[in-house]
């Protein structure tokens, strides 16, 4: 019946009575939402302290540049790994950025489909560090290779005249299907959704480039509602595909180990596990950014406590997946009853890299679990450094899988240990600054807030009229 | 759904229209006519009105998504669901078509002692792709269905438009196109529903 | 003004779509087809070497077998390319003074070797055995191409893998009877298929397609 | 591949492919690449590789470079085209090559102490491999790892290149000249200050030149020097027997074999023949076979032989005497008793050894070990006269060595008569001595004092520490370049042929000896032959007889008879016993790789693990745990850069070195062992400052043990390169990999090793794939398997694998293909050891291929894992998912890709030379497995059993590797898998391996051990 009219945006016409703290504060208009938003972008002269960041994030940003010269002209060797540990940051740093871009897809599609209206403020930056993240991750599987200059285009399935076709067999291979199908889809996602904010800024656009660039990039968007019909079943309908394709991806990501034999890899539990474990980063990731945002953009009226301590409660959800993953683990070990699998736990918990299990159980077990607390959950500092506990945690929970499970596997003869090299770290703090570097000019020349959504959660959006 | 899904009745109509639109004269001198109203109520109510008095092209302009406005003009159907469900089925075939022909047709090779048609590690890839497409499909068919792109459009004429209808005006255009539009008697019904203006589109 | 783009803005963008659609597919094809040509195979030229040594003359003209010069090519993997002595055989009896012939008589004078340019090269890490094929009935010509009327010898085929696959996955199609192996100019006859399916039978032509075979 | 084409010369030589042929002999290496450049390739200073892997600095430098280029050639290679390459015929060719396929010549290597037959492999006039001569009795088909090694040091870029005068280089016919006078004022003085110094020389040819040198200058003298010669062996015989005679052991015979520190596997122009003859008696599938053999070992160090004894007795060098006493007096001679091991458990095992020996008489065999003095291999001799072995399992024959070493000839008597200025010309036929010598004989101080001796001559592989102190160095011929002949260790003569042209216009002692009587034009072809004319009955036709015998690669029955001999009682049994001095002995011992320091240059010998360390690229002051603790040593530290050790400062006699500590369970206790040929200050750019010097501790006296030792910790650590690293050895046995038992156990039951309630073959949700046609498996038998590395050496030779250096091997990044596993078991204090090679598994379920994303790894029709270099991107992901961790990567461009370098003629043309960034494996040595194929097709023909030999089965002195086909049950391999002995490794992750392992049976005193016959599923201890 006409109650059941719902917006696929998931905004059921609802009695006010029923909503609770509002998502957007009192008082905002129609067009103080566009002023807020649109003003964050090239309206308003850059802050300094965006001009500083980007200065750092380039200066990591060379970092980059000389590790992956020195990679193709010298040779992996410039890295840690060795026989038995084959991989080592490379892959460890690859999972995490991947799992940090989980959360924007999950805010955007999942919560979509959930009709969580909280998430209409927060998912446009979610979604555009998503996009960076997956770029950052898309370094490692190419230059951790041998031979980069081969890897990069035999990996692909295309005609050559070798005759010869990828081993589809290999989860690396699901790897390059499902990572790039997610950057291309997520990119998608990102791009329709800004499509009618690309509108606006083109419509308040002061100077003719920019005018004619948003111009360009909204393709004529003029907001008649044939083009909301038709973009509204798209957009809810790319939610839709996105959410089967993020748990895909982790799963994809965790069967790397799973499908393996070595103990500590080869376990059924990594494909939910990894993705809870992704989105509890991909959440840190993104209060992480939030928060400085909202101070810096004074954004507190359409990020309110209300979305930071969702996203608390989000964490502290997945997190505790987490730990039950965590557990199981230990648990499985110990009931299958196999030789291997218990040493491995036991040396794992116990042996030379004991630390880096004991630093995973305080950052993803102990401090995570202070966000049953309300005061933890909505005091903004203490989020912050929750979630840089988060960010390290799950850096370390792949250093646990990856290393202490390659060092020592089967053959005690063949045994070694892992260490990273300067170059290791250099290709990471690398990353870091590709990352920073395309957050920095997203928040500078796009919306990092999407208006139309905000604007379709204030008060009588709709109109009072009934049917 | 208070109306009946789409009907084949319903598509013979839509295709009726499409026939009259193509074979009606391109109307020279101007496009249409638009109203601008300030609020969400008036447009929602003028576009029933509009409707009611039997007019065909009418469109209706929101700075977000308004189901109301959507309902009243009947803009509710969409061919989107259809692209996307023909990708997705490309999509899957393609992929698991490829690994097919290339693991058991074209160079099948013993690898770990596993089948050649190892089916079960052929899903995953098969699923991205099918993903993949079907996406494609939404975003190029939304595309398409609207034109896109389309960076002129004669609504862009009128000043105000391009100021409000982005930020927080509502409007309703209907076209010179329209059988029953006639300059003076439409810009009356307009202008009887309470649009903070009634212009001319030129063409 | 109110407008920011022109009327033909639109049709100018939708057509700029389908242009650039099109390069990109056109690229693609460019290099696929690239990746084929005698540009990147080495196919189709022949080469500057000491002496402009005619096969089509040796062969074909004089009726010299192929033996005679590449004399391990039925016993070992490397054909083998005739030491100078051979050319003298002949060639202290006739045009012992072609200027022409200067630089062999002079290898044959001073023991220095002629130095002549590689034409069928392929990569040090595929190993290809003549004797294997050739005595399985495969000819000379359908790897080197008709030899036999060839003044100076060129590269006939891509020797790309997908190409040595093809006869591997098919060799009916080239298989010949022994006694033509060395045919210098082979054409297959209409029934070729037929012949090669018993030639195969016959000889146990079973040719592997395991990637040890040529990589190892 | 350009092939490479060789014009040949004139020599006649014969190889042991075609018999009687009449083949050819090339000339100079100009024209073995047949292109000017190659002389740039040779005369070029060293080959970046190998040598800069020693020092990181060097090798990064280099890296970088290489990396570079290859690096672009990758970019480019994106778009393929084949450089240009060139083809360079012969101008003449020789009649017997056929280009594309290997020649094999048989000729013979004295690489330690006696001849070794060998065949080698030649490519187009290039030798790239050593295989063992099967009729020849030193090699029996086999060969050690020294041989296998020959093969680097003849293409070593470091051989001296040129005759040199104090460093000024110079010309042959100049040094013929500058002699000339001097050997005229010898002539005059009948050569009083003439001095020869040669290495042991088994070569009837050169003694006869010398004798004929002797005769001219009849107050010359010839000496001996030589760190592996057998000095102690030699003055026991004499006092024993009154003259010099060796001993040739019959292990056939002997059911009970008592070794005093006489390391007869590891050591030894004997070893390969003994390895065979002992592990005969050890492995067998059905109890019927015949009796096992048991070993009980003394030593005081420890030694591949040690760690294959079935009793061994860690000892104090004294208490080695001790027991040969107690042996001594058991058999009643009459013979003071003397110091014994304080342990009850040593005291116990003396016990049932005398026994053990008293109840097999005839069928005992004692041996004594080099490193024990004269008294003791004297009262050996005795007590197996007792036992009436003599003649049974021990033949003693005349000495095979021309020159037997003794006090007369020794280097010290020489250096006494140099300090004395009694020398006016010495010439050194090569070795080392400068650095082999004990400082303290006086040799090293009288060659540096430039006063003493007019003319220093040296004739050496390298322009090394001698060189260095001589007037004159003239580059030797390498064995595979010249003619010479030798004598195995029973006496069977063989001529040795050259593969190859000097590639430095080195002389041969033939030659330099032969100028020394006035001939220097004759080449030593000539010299030989003049020779051989005599021995070569004048009946027969010479031509003939000779070639016969060069294509055989020996002369038949010409080993020598059994010298009958009685052992002559006298003064000599009443030696005063040798008591423990001092509360710490330090032993010295040969470098189970480099020896005395002679493969020091040698990439292989130095990366190659040593056999129980495991330590490459090094030596260390080795200890047990024991007395590691009293002088506080702590364990070694494994780490991803290394396993770190403290430095100890090792002190004896007032003299000190430096060096890193290293823990070995089952060492001695209260001894520390140092190995020789550490520290090399001229031996080329490899060996370089490798390891201590440790020579300055010997004394001439007694130079393998001296006593009243101290160790200090120093503080400093020390990063050393240990391929089998972490400390705690864990349970090999509870994981199922070692599966051992004793005799008893198995005669009660031949099946203990399978695991019980294990299934052999477990279900899989897939079909399996068929393998019709052949179907390759391997077979390792751990009984027969001594732990020599001659099959990892082999395998390097063959596969074209790289040396990567100290620096990756602690990164842990070692290349080679096969690892020989060891494992501890029982008490750290005396643990029993067990060798275990690891190939690649050739798994049917292989995990490495299901991962690997181009498929560059996938399965051959013939079930063998293929390994695609040139398609492997290098992810690395197969060697993570490997069980068995056999794979190996080139994390930097470690294969000599500088074709410069004359290192790339070793290189086997049928094996690919692995680029930067590609994963490589053992490959069941695949190239000679297509080879054996095409040829079977092209004779219309199956594969014949045992047509294929694997690297590491050929070389294997003990044969415990049988690889073959699957399908065929009457095959070797298919017969061994049958024995109830066969297990696989990690049976339980069905990974379906085609290499298998025999459980390793060992033959303990049931006596000693009444437990020993429950399954050693108990626990192997750390050590």
């Amino acid at each position: 019946m006409a109650s059941s009219q719902i917006s696929s945006l998931g905004t059921p016409v609802m009695d006010p009575k029923y909503a609770p703290l509002p998502l957007v504060a009192p008082g905002h208009t129609n067009d103080s939402v566009t002023e807020k938003i649109a003003h964050m972008t090239m309206e308003k002269e850059t802050p300094r302290a965006w001009w500083l960041t980007l200065l750092v994030a380039l200066a990591m940003l060379g970092g980059l540049g000389t590790a992956i010269l020195g990679l193709l002209f010298v040779g992996i060797g410039l890295w840690g790994p060795n026989v038995p540990v084959g991989w080592g940051m490379d892959i460890i740093n690859f999972v995490w950025w991947i799992g940090i871009g989980h959360a924007g897809t999950l805010i955007s599609a999942i919560l979509l489909l959930f009709k969580q209206r909280w998430r209409n403020s927060i998912n446009r930056f979610a979604e555009a560090m998503t996009l960076a993240a997956v770029l950052c991750a898309l370094q490692y599987p190419l230059f951790h290779t041998g031979r980069p200059w081969l890897a990069f285009y035999w990996l692909l399935p295309y005609p050559n005249t070798m005759g010869l076709w990828p081993n589809f067999r290999s989860p690396l291979i699901w790897d390059v299907f499902a990572v790039s199908t997610y950057g291309l889809v997520s990119l998608l996602f990102w791009y329709v959704g800004m499509i009618p904010d690309l509108g606006t800024l083109r419509d308040r656009a002061k100077n003719r480039i920019s005018k004619v660039v948003y111009g360009m990039l909204s393709m004529g968007w003029r907001n008649s509602a044939r083009h909301w019909s038709n973009y509204e079943k798209a957009y809810l309908l790319l939610a839709g595909l996105s959410t089967p394709l993020v748990l895909s991806v982790h799963s994809v990501v965790s069967f790397d180990f799973a499908v393996s034999l070595i103990p500590g890899w080869h376990t059924t539990i990594f494909p939910p596990y990894f993705v809870a474990g992704a989105v509890f980063a991909g959440f840190a990731m993104v209060l992480n950014l939030a928060i400085p945002l909202r101070w810096l953009y004074r954004l507190e009226d359409v990020i309110t406590m209300r979305h930071i301590e969702n996203m608390a409660k989000v964490m502290l959800a997945t997190g505790l997946i987490v730990n039950y993953g965590y557990f199981m683990e230990l648990f499985m070990a110990w009931y299958s009853g196999d030789f291997f699998e218990r040493y491995m736990m036991k040396n794992r918990v116990l042996g030379p890299y004991w630390w880096s299990y004991a630093a995973l159980m305080l950052c993803n077990v102990i401090v995570p679990n202070t966000l049953w607390w309300k005061k933890a959950r909505t005091n903004t500092i203490w989020l912050f450094i929750v979630s840089l506990f988060v960010g390290v945690g799950m850096w370390l929970e792949r250093f646990v899988i990856i290393v202490t499970s390659l060092y020592r596997d089967y053959m005690p003869s063949s045994w070694g240990y892992y260490k990273a090299t300067q170059f290791d770290w250099m290709f990471f703090i690398g990353t870091g600054g590709l990352f920073l570097t395309l957050m920095l000019l997203f928040v500078r020349f796009l919306p990092a807030v999407p208006m139309s959504e905000v604007k379709m959660i204030l008060p009588g959006a709709e109109g009072r009229v009934k049917r | 759904m208070s109306e009946p899904g789409y009907t084949p009745s319903r598509l013979l109509h839509d295709l009726k229209e499409l026939a009259a639109w193509a074979k009606a004269p391109v109307p020279t001198g101007v496009y249409g006519l638009m109203a601008e109203f300030s609020n969400a109520d008036d447009v929602v109510t003028a576009a029933r009105q509009v409707k009611a008095a039997g007019y065909r092209k009418v469109d209706g302009y929101s700075p977000y998504p308004m189901e109301s406005l959507i309902h009243e003009l009947e803009q509710h159907h969409s061919w989107v669901p259809t692209i996307v469900l023909g990708g997705g089925l490309t999509g899957f075939l393609a992929g698991y078509g490829l690994e097919y022909w290339s693991q058991v047709i074209e160079y099948p090779m013993n690898i770990g002692g596993r089948p050649f048609h190892s089916w079960v590690s052929f899903i995953p890839p098969a699923f991205e792709t099918t993903i993949l497409f079907a996406s494609f499909g939404a975003v190029l068919g939304m595309l398409a269905l609207n034109g896109f792109p389309r960076p002129y459009h004669p609504v862009f004429n009128i000043e105000e438009f391009t100021k409000g209808a982005s930020n927080d005006k509502f409007y309703l255009v209907i076209e010179a196109a329209d059988p029953k539009f006639d300059a003076a008697g439409t810009s009356e019904l307009l202008k009887s529903l309470g649009p903070t203006f009634v212009r001319e589109i030129p063409a | 003004m109110a407008q920011l783009f022109p009327k033909q803005a639109n049709g100018l963008s939708q057509a700029s779509i389908a242009a650039g659609a099109a390069v990109g597919a056109s690229v693609l094809l460019t290099l696929f087809l690239l990746a084929r040509s005698g540009y990147a195979t080495g196919a189709g030229t022949p080469y500057d070497q000491p002496v402009p040594f005619s096969h089509n003359h040796h062969t074909t003209g004089v009726g010299i077998d192929c033996r005679y010069c590449h004399t391990s090519v039925e016993t070992s993997a490397s054909a083998s390319i005739p030491p100078t002595q051979t050319c003298m055989n002949c060639h202290s009896q006739i045009w012992t003074f072609a200027p022409l012939l200067e630089p062999v008589r002079q290898s044959y004078r001073t023991g220095e070797s002629l130095e002549w340019r590689k034409v069928n090269d392929l990569p040090d890490f595929a190993y290809f055995n003549h004797s294997a094929h050739v005595n399985k009935g495969v000819g000379c010509t359908t790897c080197h191409g008709q030899i036999g009327e060839m003044p100076l010898v060129f590269q006939a085929q891509s020797l790309q893998m997908q190409w040595c696959l093809a006869c591997h996955r098919n060799p009916e199609q080239f298989l010949r009877p022994k006694n033509e192996v060395m045919a210098p100019v082979w054409n297959p006859p209409a029934n070729q298929l037929e012949v090669g399916m018993k030639l195969k039978a016959e000889y146990q032509a079973n040719p592997r397609l395991s990637c040890s075979t040529c990589h190892r | 591949m350009s092939d490479v084409h060789i014009p040949i010369s004139q020599v006649t030589r014969v190889s042991k492919g075609a018999s009687g042929a009449k083949p050819r002999f090339w000339r100079s290496l100009d024209e073995l690449a047949g292109s000017e450049d190659i002389k740039v390739w040779l005369h070029r200073e060293f080959p970046e590789k190998a040598s800069e892997f020693t020092d990181p600095e060097g090798r990064r430098q280099f890296l970088q470079l290489m990396g570079a280029s290859v690096a672009l050639a990758g970019l480019s290679s994106a778009c393929t085209r084949q450089p240009a390459e060139a083809i360079v015929p012969y101008a003449k060719a020789p009649e017997q090559f056929i280009p594309g396929k290997p020649v094999y010549f048989a000729t013979v290597l004295s690489t330690d102490g006696a001849a070794q037959g060998v065949l080698v492999e030649s490519h187009m006039g290039r030798p790239t491999k050593i295989e063992g001569n099967p009729d020849h009795p030193g090699s029996l088909g086999s060969t050690d790892h020294f041989a296998q090694a020959e093969i680097l040091n003849l293409y070593d870029p470091d051989r001296s290149k040129s005759v040199t005068y104090r460093t000024e280089t110079q010309t042959w016919a100049a040094f013929v000249a500058a002699i000339r006078p001097v050997l005229d004022a010898q002539k005059a003085l009948k050569g009083e200050g003439l001095r020869l110094l040669t290495p042991t020389v088994t070569s009837p040819t050169l003694a006869g030149q010398i004798a004929e040198l002797l005769k001219q200058y009849p107050l010359a003298k010839w000496h001996v020097h030589d760190p592996i010669a057998r000095r102690n062996a030699m003055d026991g015989a004499r006092l024993a027997f009154g003259r010099a005679l060796q001993p040739v052991y019959e292990f056939s015979e002997a059911d009970v074999i008592i070794s005093l520190d006489a390391d007869f596997l590891g050591l030894g122009g004997d070893k390969v023949a003994n390895a065979r003859a002992f592990s005969a008696r050890r492995s067998f599938d059905t109890v019927a076979d015949r009796e096992m053999n048991r070993l009980y070992m003394v030593e005081s160090s420890i030694s591949v032989t040690g760690s294959n004894a079935d009793h061994r007795m860690a000892v104090r060098a004294a208490e080695v005497e001790g027991i040969a006493r107690e042996l001594a007096s058991a058999v009643g001679l009459p013979v003071e008793k003397g110091a014994l091991p304080a342990s009850a458990m040593a005291k116990s095992i003396v016990e049932a050894m005398i026994k053990d020996a008293k109840v097999r008489p005839t069928r005992t065999l004692v041996m004594v070990g080099e490193t024990q003095p004269a008294f003791v291999h004297a009262l050996g001799f005795a007590i197996n006269e007792k036992l009436g072995s003599l003649g049974t399992t021990l033949i003693l024959t005349e000495p095979v060595e021309a020159n037997p070493p003794s006090a007369e000839n020794s280097i010290e008597a020489l250096s006494t008569d140099m300090a004395a200025g009694k020398v006016g010309a010495l010439f050194i036929l090569g070795g080392n001595p400068v650095a082999t010598a004990v400082p303290e004989s006086g040799f090293v101080s009288a060659m540096k004092d430039q006063t003493k001796v007019a003319l220093r001559v040296h004739l050496g592989l390298f322009d090394d520490e001698t060189s260095e102190l001589c007037h004159w160095h003239i580059p030797e011929a390498h064995a595979l370049e010249t003619w010479g002949d030798a004598r195995a260790f029973d006496g069977t003569l063989s001529v040795q042929q050259p593969l190859i042209a000097p590639l430095y216009d080195g002389k041969s002692s033939h030659e330099l000896v032969q100028s020394l009587l006035g001939d220097s034009t004759s080449t030593s072809y000539q010299i030989v032959q003049a020779a051989w004319k005599s021995r070569i009955p004048a009946a027969a036709n010479f031509d003939k007889g000779w070639r016969r015998i060069i294509h055989d690669g020996l002369v038949p029955a010409s080993a020598f008879p059994a010298a009958v001999a009685k052992t002559t009682p006298g003064a000599w049994m009443q030696a005063e016993p040798a008591s423990n001095q001092g509360d710490l002995d330090v032993a010295f011992r040969l470098d189970p790789n480099i020896l005395d320091g002679r493969y020091a240059n040698n990439g292989w010998m130095q990366e190659l693990p040593k056999p129980l360390t495991k330590l490459t690229w090094d030596n260390a002051v080795l200890v047990s745990p024991k007395t590691a603790k009293r002088f506080s040593i702590p364990e070694p530290e494994g780490s991803a850069r290394g396993s770190f050790v403290d430095r100890v400062r090792l002190e004896v006699g007032g003299q000190s070195v430096s060096m890193p500590a290293w823990i070995v369970p089952g060492h001695p206790d209260d001894v520390v062992t140092v190995h020789l040929g550490g520290g090399r200050k001229r031996s080329g750019k490899v060996g370089q400052g490798v390891g201590v010097d440790v020579q300055s501790l010997r004394t001439a006296g007694s130079p393998w043990v001296r006593s009243g030792g101290q160790v200090t910790r120093d503080g400093t650590r020390y990063g050393m390169g240990c391929t089998q690293d972490h400390w705690k050895m864990e349970d090999a046995s509870e994981r199922g990999l070692l599966r051992t038992g004793s005799y008893e156990e198995f005669k009660a039951n031949p099946g203990f090793a399978q695991h019980p309630g294990q299934p052999t073959e477990m279900g899989s949700l897939y079909p399996a794939h068929p393998y019709n046609g052949n179907k390759w498996g391997m077979s390792i038998d751990l009984s027969a398997c001594i732990g020599c590395n001659a099959c990892i050496t082999a395998c390097q030779s063959e596969n074209n694998i790289a040396v990567v250096g100290k620096e990756q091997i602690m990164m842990g990044r070692e290349m080679q293909w096969l690892r020989i596993d060891r494992y501890y078991e029982g008490d750290s204090e005396s643990p029993a050891v067990h060798h275990q090679p690891v190939p690649c598994m050739q798994c049917e379920n292989a995990s490495c291929e299901v991962v690997c994303p181009v498929a560059a790894t996938t399965h051959s029709d013939e079930g063998l894992n293929d390994m695609v270099y040139n398609r492997c991107v290098g992810t690395r992901y197969c060697s993570n998912n490997c069980a068995y961790k056999v794979r190996r990567f080139n994390f930097f461009l470690y294969s000599d890709w500088d074709t410069n370098s004359s290192l790339t003629l070793q290189k086997n043309p049928d094996v690919t030379v692995r680029s930067r960034g590609v994963m490589e494996k053992c490959t069941y040595c695949v190239q000679r497995v297509n080879e054996a194929r095409i040829n079977s097709k092209n004779e219309g023909r199956e594969i014949r059993e045992g047509e294929i030999k694997t690297a590491c089965q050929q070389v294997c002195p003990t044969q415990a590797i049988v690889f073959g086909d699957l399908n065929n049950a009457e095959s070797a391999v298919s017969k061994k898998k049958a024995s109830p002995r066969n297990y696989v490794l990690l049976q339980e992750i069905n990974t379906k391996p085609r290499t298998s392992y025999l459980a390793s049976v060992r033959n303990p005193n049931p006596e000693l051990h009444p437990g020993a016959s429950e399954p050693t599923e108990g626990e192997a201890h750390h050590g």
